[in-house]
């Protein structure tokens, strides 16, 4: 299958792009898909705590992805 | 009531006031959150507000939501900015109206409290000799 | 720095937040006081305030003086409305800037929760059967 | 020796007047003129605490006054 990642602030310098697709195995959870990512970006393991959001909230590590999904990588929010 | 703003031009602190101020509200609370010229003793050119839209309105009406349970207000406006501010400019204005006080501060202090925790939401400060994500590193 | 005010004409507002505005402050909170349109269910029509202006003022001074000392902001602006006010009229406005949030909103909180203890200012509402000066009688 | 007396909001109400002057003793204390206007005016003694001031600070019941004081009746205050 196959999900939308988007990357934000210091994630979006990471991985060099907003928008890009990633393939999974069916069912991957969101543990799988960060480890993934960290092999793939390894600048990522070296940000405080990046978290990930399904369809726009927030995800825990054992959430199940499907396809199509739109996730997110969440650095470090800093507004207001 | 809760109006929710994602805006690339100026912030309208009136208008924000305007939609909370009602007849039976005593006291409106305002929180405005401005670009200040240094941090860290280091002087800021300018910034820059990076936002994930949807979730970030999403979650910007989570807390409004919240904080009206929470604190038994009445209205809140909560508008933020993108895009590139200027020294002095608003990042983020907060209006609470409630019949009494405490719960105006309390609610509002909550809602800029909350917000710098969740709302995905990212600020590049532009020094001199370079740029850098807030936070972004441990 | 500070502006205080006792004004028989509407309270600006903007003028207040522009007064506290400067380049090094990050947070600026504000609180406007205005006139409910009812007390313990009783509908009020109009307020009336009255002070003791020359000794107001200086309590005024005193509370923004003593907000500076202890909560180490930099600019408030306590402007006071005196005369008849109508309903959702503000009665009082604070606004105070400090480089970080926190002491914006404890000072705020301390300048109006101290005006209400000791600055010389009465109110009177004005009922459809008659008129009560607040808090006059145990 | 005279003092000017000032009256607010309830207190103005029961002395009927905004200004009045107040003869009194050399020395007289704050207590001592309280007392001379609680019996003049009873209404003062119905209110929550009255406080006084001279010359435009809050003044102590042990306070000394002195001729052309300006004294102000200081119900309890309802701003903001």
């Amino acid at each position: 299958m196959k999900i939308s990642l988007l990357s934000f602030g210091i994630a979006k310098e990471i991985t060099g792009t907003r928008f890009m697709d990633v393939e999974l195995p069916d069912s991957a959870t969101i543990a799988a898909l960060r480890a993934k990512l960290v092999e793939q970006f390894p600048g990522l393991a070296q940000l405080a705590a990046v978290k990930l959001a399904i369809n726009g909230e927030y995800a825990s590590e054992t959430a199940v992805l499907n396809d199509s999904d739109e996730v997110a990588l969440i650095p470090p929010v800093s507004g207001g | 009531m809760i109006d929710i703003q994602l805006n690339e031009t100026a912030l309208q602190t009136q208008a924000c006031i305007e939609f909370v101020q009602s007849d039976d509200a005593g006291g409106i609370d305002v929180f405005i959150g401005t670009v200040r010229n240094a941090t860290k003793g280091k002087p800021v050119l300018r910034l820059e507000f990076e936002a994930y839209e949807t979730m970030a309105i999403a979650e910007m009406r989570k807390i409004a939501e919240q904080a009206i349970d929470k604190f038994g207000v009445k209205r809140i406006a909560l508008h933020h900015r993108t895009g590139l501010l200027e020294i002095g400019e608003a990042a983020v204005v907060i209006a609470v109206s409630a019949p009494h006080r405490a719960a105006a501060f309390d609610a509002c202090r909550y809602c800029i409290d909350t917000l710098k925790e969740t709302v995905p939401i990212w600020k590049k400060e532009v020094f001199e000799d370079g740029e850098v994500w807030v936070a972004a590193h441990p």
